[in-house]
């Protein structure tokens, strides 16, 4: 399980095609304004020091008032220009690669629908066979080389998924739908961040994005279409006891149980994601534990409340999650 | 001007309460938990999440959440009694509201404790009293963000509020 | 004379004294243009008008996005909107009196226009608390009532400040004490009352037309 | 170090003659606790104002401080998620609202009736209003964040999240009529500044003889004229929204969150030109000071001033290039975006052709400006990376903003201001700033600032986001948040110099006389500071720079009364003598109108009804403030002249 550590979240280090787009954008754009910046320190610098030097008794010398300075006049002039010019060069590059992305080739898309929440992330897999959609949450696994047509909703505030090493980023709108489309084009995984501030903890509202091969995906897919497996050990089974009866179903779902509520993110396959609280603490049972306990501890404000189980109640349920393969 | 300061200062310490969020869940505001709590309160039990604005509109989250307006409609009634008028046939007090939601009543109301956590039911009670104007309207509520169900709870006049017998279980009205 | 006329001579009036420029006997108020307070009039006036246009551009913003327009079912009666539209473009006549006796420095004119001008004024504020009525919609029922309670509430500021302004002037005009300079008091006045009878023109075009097309 | 030069003897010395006794004792702030609540000089209600504006910016750094704090380490708990929301939320409002376009105007509100050659502003009771309206309302806003009620919804506050839903309790309310009182602050010194620049300069000086630094005052003003109105429209909207139950912003009954953004947007563009464009108008003055000649090309920079202006107003949405707008616009506002450099390019190349041109005088104002065409010039770049629409969607709201924004706000703002403070503080205070701990200053403010900003290029590009109160340690982020912490410090530390060397300079600093820097321009006329009345006798102007150019015929004018409070209004064009009017006299009422209004602005938040009550005292105070004194009409009355 690849510790968060070796993501990539990364605009210079492109692994999509949009933000390989950008970065040719941002190179040829860098070194332009690179080159003007030097132009115009170095301008000054020379016209300072060449200039004699004055103090506050020196005579003005006013014999601009009188007529126009033709010679300094042409090389502003001159400078104008060129800055136009710079400026027309910046234009197009813009204009083609806006086109460049906007020309993604759509065929066969993976079409997921992602709902912005205060502060995690609700996916769900469209497809054409309503039987086959899913839904999970915080972590998305695209297969490589395929395009994906993210559908934009909020269901609070404005956020924005910005997974700067796949592509631009795009804001969630309340009352608004949007589309991102990306394809990645190397395996890996690329986290992205919320990028518009959405209150308490906008800073802990992370994503990943697992880019896998196609066969991959499509394993990964028909497991998360299942429902959750029967638990087989009695520990596991009385996990599910104490899920069923205290207050995980007010918010959670499982599906294949009773507990159906949409409020918090969807848990059939939570062991399936390598993190837990939207991309912030690793799926394992120390870090689960802590935060079934007192969420507030690790993410202050969060919907999540806390959860006093007798200990044994909260091992069995941390035995439980973890067969939520 | 420093007199103008000193007593913006003063009159508005009530702002450091109304306004504060939580570092950690703050503990429920009152000690009444068991099942064996008689149905009337006899304690006045306060609520201190009705002077925190921060937890009345958390209150109202979770009322809409939890799919009490299901059977409450937006507070003005519907298969569960109406919540905005001035009758209270189970006690107006927090106490007494805490215990309908956490043990249930009669005809319907069901049992959430152990359900929805301790904390979230102390604050459902403040949305609910702020629902018929109980509270001052600089903490109650004001309008969601979704279809306007009537005056925010900020505007609300205060109900007097009337207290009404209970009916006796079973008997169908 | 028009006023670029005026100042020119007024410039030659300042007689040349050997080194110094000697405005001593120059006039100590003026009309118009000529007068600082006609500019901070003005900076008034460009402020003012920018909040309605906005305000207007919100009201079609929010109608581009609305799939039915008006919202509630029925768009605002004609018939206090229409009574308070003609009662104000009549009352820019009395204000034009005031402003041509002030300009002639008639205050027994100044008094009487500025006294018809405040009956005016007590006329438009009472129609304008009916038409409040007559919207059939409330501010917080949708966006609709909000943009269109918004609209005439700023234009109703304007028409209750305008009164008071207008009021305190004519009482002045009446109790003393009196200089040179109220009547260019008056003159501004005036030049305000043209802007908030004007500016309501558009603004009962798009509240009261706006939502029958 | 004063220049010995004849022509200042005529003016700039008073002390002796009898006529300007009158005109101090005419011209000079009533005494005692209730005088010092009625001044209306100009000179004492704008030293008070640059104060005001100057706790603020200290405040505003204490904050910016406090961030760096909490940033420099990852996971670091200093401040919780929801004191850092409210801390970043002051130090942008602040740093906006309640420093940058503020103190632009206290600046000019000392420096434009000086440099046109008048004796007073045209509305000076209407200004000291303005000052007390600003400061109370900054009050408000740090005593609601002293009582835990800070905004916590961003600068900006977008909706929905600053919306009565997502934002219990009053603390968006505070921010949004802070909003109201720094907004009428700004329109009001808008007024008083156009009227003032247009109807009170001296006669002679037409408007191509005006300087550079009051075109640029006069442009921006007109810009707040048409800019501050979006966002008093909006904030009213949203407070509505919040207390009363309207759906401007609710997209469930028909609003729109976008409208915000376009309502705000479409004034907070033009509002950091605000910042932006009287900074031009000190490195102008300065350029010519310290290159000992006029600034090339003068048609040529107020036509850059106008387009800046025009163009100000076209191109907001490139604050919104990641929302669902259509591509197409967007293209549209890169382009207008792209085209604004423009005649800010002119402007540099000008003043570089000045500086190339001329004789250099280095002292520590120039040093200043000098900063300014490295910080701002990459921030102006950085800019134009913005503009464009895909780059935009990889840097918006990432801390590559962070750094774009602070480039050209201190850099295009902060920087020249302290170049004008060091450049005026002689005329302000009569004493020099020490040049030495000038250029210690300057150094470590250069430095600090390069080593807190450029890093944060990097961190952006690395996919920081903005507005973040911590992050995980293993996204690499906490080396270069370190290096930008420490820079934090040391602007804090040459800011605290810069407080030294004032408050040892206000004790015994060097004396500077009327033009310690031979400078061209009417202010240098007169002593430093100025009497109360600026002028013995208003100069008569045949040139941009009067000091610098050969005295003409007639040299000033007379007739003016120095026992009253008179002024020579002129023609707006050529500034022809037009008439003469009396200012109105010191008065307590401004303040106790401003005094009724706060209490207006605060009630309002509590209760819709108190706009109704609150208005009552505000009528009656106003129009006290409006009512002539008896005493006084009767001795205009005596000496009258109709038109």
């Amino acid at each position: 399980m690849t510790d968060p550590a070796s993501n990539m979240q990364d605009a210079l280090r492109a692994a999509g095609a949009q933000a390989a787009h950008i970065g040719d954008l941002w190179n040829g754009t860098l070194a332009l304004c690179t080159f003007v910046f030097v132009a115009i320190v170095v301008a000054t610098i020379v016209a300072v020091w060449c200039a004699p030097r004055a103090d506050a008794a020196t005579r003005p010398d006013t014999s601009s008032l009188s007529g126009p300075e033709h010679r300094i006049w042409r090389r502003i002039g001159w400078a104008t220009a060129a800055a136009i010019a710079g400026l027309l060069v910046l234009l197009a590059g813009d204009v083609f690669t806006s086109r460049a992305l906007a020309r993604l080739p759509l065929r066969d898309a993976v079409d997921i629908e992602l709902v912005g929440h205060q502060w995690w992330w609700e996916a769900r897999y469209r497809d054409a066979d309503v039987s086959r959609e899913f839904t999970t949450a915080n972590e998305l696994t695209i297969p490589v080389g395929r395009p994906v047509i993210v559908t934009l909703r909020a269901s609070d505030v404005i956020h924005s998924l910005w997974v700067p090493s796949l592509s631009g980023k795009k804001d969630l709108i309340p009352g608004r739908t949007a589309t991102l489309r990306l394809r990645a084009d190397r395996a890996g995984t690329y986290r992205g961040q919320c990028a518009e501030f959405c209150g308490l903890e906008h800073a802990l509202m992370a994503l990943l994005v697992h880019a896998v091969p196609p066969a991959d995906f499509e394993a990964w897919a028909a497991n998360q279409r299942q429902p959750a497996r029967e638990p087989v050990d009695a520990a596991a089974r009385r996990g599910r006891e104490v899920f069923l009866a205290t207050s995980c179903t007010m918010c959670h779902t499982i599906t294949g149980t009773t507990a159906q509520a949409r409020l918090g993110p969807d848990l059939t396959h939570l062991a399936s994601r390598q993190t837990i609280a939207a991309g912030m603490f690793p799926n394992n049972r120390g870090h689960l534990a802590g935060w079934i306990g007192d969420p507030q501890a690790l993410k202050p404000g969060v919907n999540m409340p806390a959860n006093t189980l007798p200990p044994d109640d909260l091992q069995a349920l941390l035995a439980y999650l973890e067969t939520l393969r | 001007m420093r007199t103008i300061v000193v007593l913006a200062c003063v009159a508005a310490l009530a702002g450091c309460e109304r306004e504060q969020r939580p570092k950690h869940a703050p503990p429920p505001a009152s000690g009444l938990t068991g099942p064996s709590y008689p149905t009337r309160a006899v304690a006045q039990a306060e609520n201190r999440y009705e002077e925190n604005a921060w937890a009345v509109s958390q209150g109202k989250t979770w009322y809409r959440a939890y799919n009490c307006n299901g059977c409450h409609a937006q507070g003005g009634g519907d298969i569960g009694p109406a919540l905005m008028d001035a009758k209270w046939r189970y006690g107006a007090d927090p106490a007494s509201i805490y215990a309908t939601i956490a043990y249930g009543r009669p005809n319907g109301m069901p049992a959430f404790a152990g359900r929805v956590p301790e904390d979230q039911i102390w604050q459902l009670v403040a949305y609910v009293r702020s629902l018929s104007g109980q509270l001052p309207s600089s903490i109650a509520p004001s309008r969601n963000d979704s279809i306007s169900a009537g005056k925010p709870e900020a505007r609300r006049s205060k109900e007097k509020v009337r207290p009404e017998p209970p009916s006796n279980p079973g008997e169908l009205r | 004379m028009s006023a670029p006329q005026q100042n020119r001579d007024a410039g030659k009036d300042a007689l040349r004294r050997g080194a110094a420029l000697d405005v001593g006997h120059m006039p100590t108020f003026a009309f118009g243009t000529r007068s600082p307070m006609w500019w901070g009039t003005m900076g008034l006036v460009a402020i003012e008008s920018t909040v309605f246009a906005l305000t207007v551009m919100t009201y079609f913003y929010l109608r581009s996005h609305a799939s039915v327009w008006p919202m509630s079912r029925f768009p605002p009666d004609l018939l206090w909107g229409t009574a308070n539209t003609a009662i104000l473009l009549a009352s820019m006549w009395p204000n034009q009196m005031a402003k041509k006796a002030a300009e002639r420095l008639d205050l027994a004119g100044v008094r009487l226009w500025m006294v018809v001008c405040m009956l005016f004024s007590l006329a438009f504020l009472a129609v304008r608390a009916f038409e409040f009525g007559a919207l059939n919609t409330r501010w917080d029922s949708d966006a609709y009532g909000s943009v269109v309670w918004m609209l005439l509430g700023l234009h109703t500021t304007h028409l209750v400040t305008d009164a008071w302004d207008s009021l305190v002037l004519t009482v002045l005009m009446f109790t003393g004490p009196l200089e040179g300079k109220r009547y260019v008091d008056v003159s501004e006045n005036a030049g305000y009352w043209y802007f908030v009878v004007l500016s309501w023109l558009p603004i009962y075009a798009v509240i009261y037309w706006g939502a029958r097309f | 170090m004063t220049v010995s030069d004849p022509r200042h003897a005529q003016y700039a010395d008073p002390a002796d003659s009898a006529g300007a006794a009158a005109l101090e004792r005419t011209w000079r702030d009533p005494p005692g606790i209730v005088g010092w609540f009625s001044a209306i000089n100009h000179k004492t209600i704008s030293k008070r104002f640059m104060v005001t504006t100057m706790v603020f910016f200290l405040l505003g750094g204490v904050l910016a401080l406090l961030i760096r704090l909490q940033l420099a380490q990852p996971n670091a708990d200093i401040i919780g998620p929801d004191m850092y929301n409210q801390v970043f939320t002051m130090h942008g409002s602040t740093m906006m609202f309640l420093f940058a376009v503020p103190v632009m105007q206290a600046v000019a509100t000392y420096l434009v009736p000086l440099m046109i050659g008048a004796r007073s502003l045209a509305f000076p009771r209407l200004n000291a209003y303005a000052y007390w309206i600003f400061t109370m309302g900054g009050i408000m806003l740090y005593a609601a964040f002293l009582l835990n009620a800070g905004p916590d919804a961003g600068w900006f506050a977008y909706v929905p999240l600053s919306g009565p839903q997502y934002s219990p309790g009053k603390r968006v309310d505070f921010w949004a009529q802070m909003i109201t009182f720094t907004e009428l602050s700004g329109l009001m010194e808008a007024i008083v500044l156009i009227t003032t620049i247009l109807k009170l300069r001296a006669p002679g000086m037409s408007l191509n003889r005006m300087p550079l630094y009051v075109w640029a005052m006069l442009v921006t003003s007109f810009m707040v004229l048409f800019a501050m109105p979006a966002v008093m429209l909006a904030s009213t909207a949203l407070i509505t929204d919040r207390l009363v139950g309207t759906h401007f912003y609710n997209p469930a009954e028909g609003g729109d969150a976008l409208l915000w953004q376009h309502l705000f947007w479409f004034f907070g563009h033009p509002e950091v030109y605000l910042i932006f464009i009287p900074p031009l108008g000190f490195i102008s003055a300065i350029v010519a000071t310290f290159a000992r000649r006029p600034v090339v090309g003068y048609p040529a920079m107020i036509l850059a001033l106008v387009t800046t202006a025009f163009l100000a107003f076209g191109l907001w949405v490139h604050h919104m290039f990641a929302t669902n707008l259509p591509e197409l616009g967007k293209t549209f506002f890169t382009a207008a975006s792209l085209v604004i450099a423009v005649p800010s390019a002119v402007q540099i190349f000008c003043w570089i052709a000045t500086l190339g041109s001329g004789r250099i005088n280095f002292k520590t104002p120039l040093l200043f400006v000098l900063a300014f065409f490295f910080i701002l010039v990459m921030g102006g770049l950085t800019g134009l990376m913005l503009a464009s629409v895909s780059l935009d969607t990889q840097l918006h709201d990432s801390f590559f903003v962070v750094a774009h924004l602070h480039y050209v706000l201190l850099g295009g703002a902060v920087f020249p201001l302290f170049g004008a403070f060091y450049y005026w503080f002689p005329k302000f205070t009569g004493r020099l700033l020490d040049e030495r701990l000038g250029r210690w200053n300057f150094w470590l403010f250069f430095i600090g600032f390069n080593v807190a900003f450029f890093p944060m290029h990097v961190l952006g590009l690395w996919g920081m986001p903005r507005r973040v109160y911590t992050y995980p340690a293993e996204m690499g982020w906490g080396d270069l948040n370190l290096v930008a912490s420490l820079g934090a410090a040391t602007i804090a530390v040459s800011v605290l110099l810069f407080l030294f060397n004032v408050a040892r300079t206000l004790r015994h600093g060097a004396m500077a006389g009327p033009d310690p820097w031979g400078a061209g321009t009417l202010e240098w006329s007169v002593a430093s500071p100025p009497p109360a009345g600026n002028f013995e006798v208003i100069p008569v102007v045949h040139g941009r720079y009067p000091l610098w150019q050969p005295q003409a015929e007639p040299t000033h004018v007379t007739g003016m009364s120095n026992e009253w409070r008179e002024v020579l209004v002129t023609t707006v064009a050529d500034a022809e003598p037009d008439h003469r009017m009396w200012l109105p006299m010191p008065s307590i009422w401004p303040f106790l109108s401003a005094l009724a209004t706060t209490v207006l602005f605060v009630g309002s938040i509590f209760t819709p009804w108190a706009i109704v009550w609150g208005s009552v005292p505000v009528g009656i105070a106003a129009t006290w403030w409006f009512w002539p004194k008896r005493s006084v009409v009767q001795e205009r009355v005596r000496t009258e002249v109709p038109p």
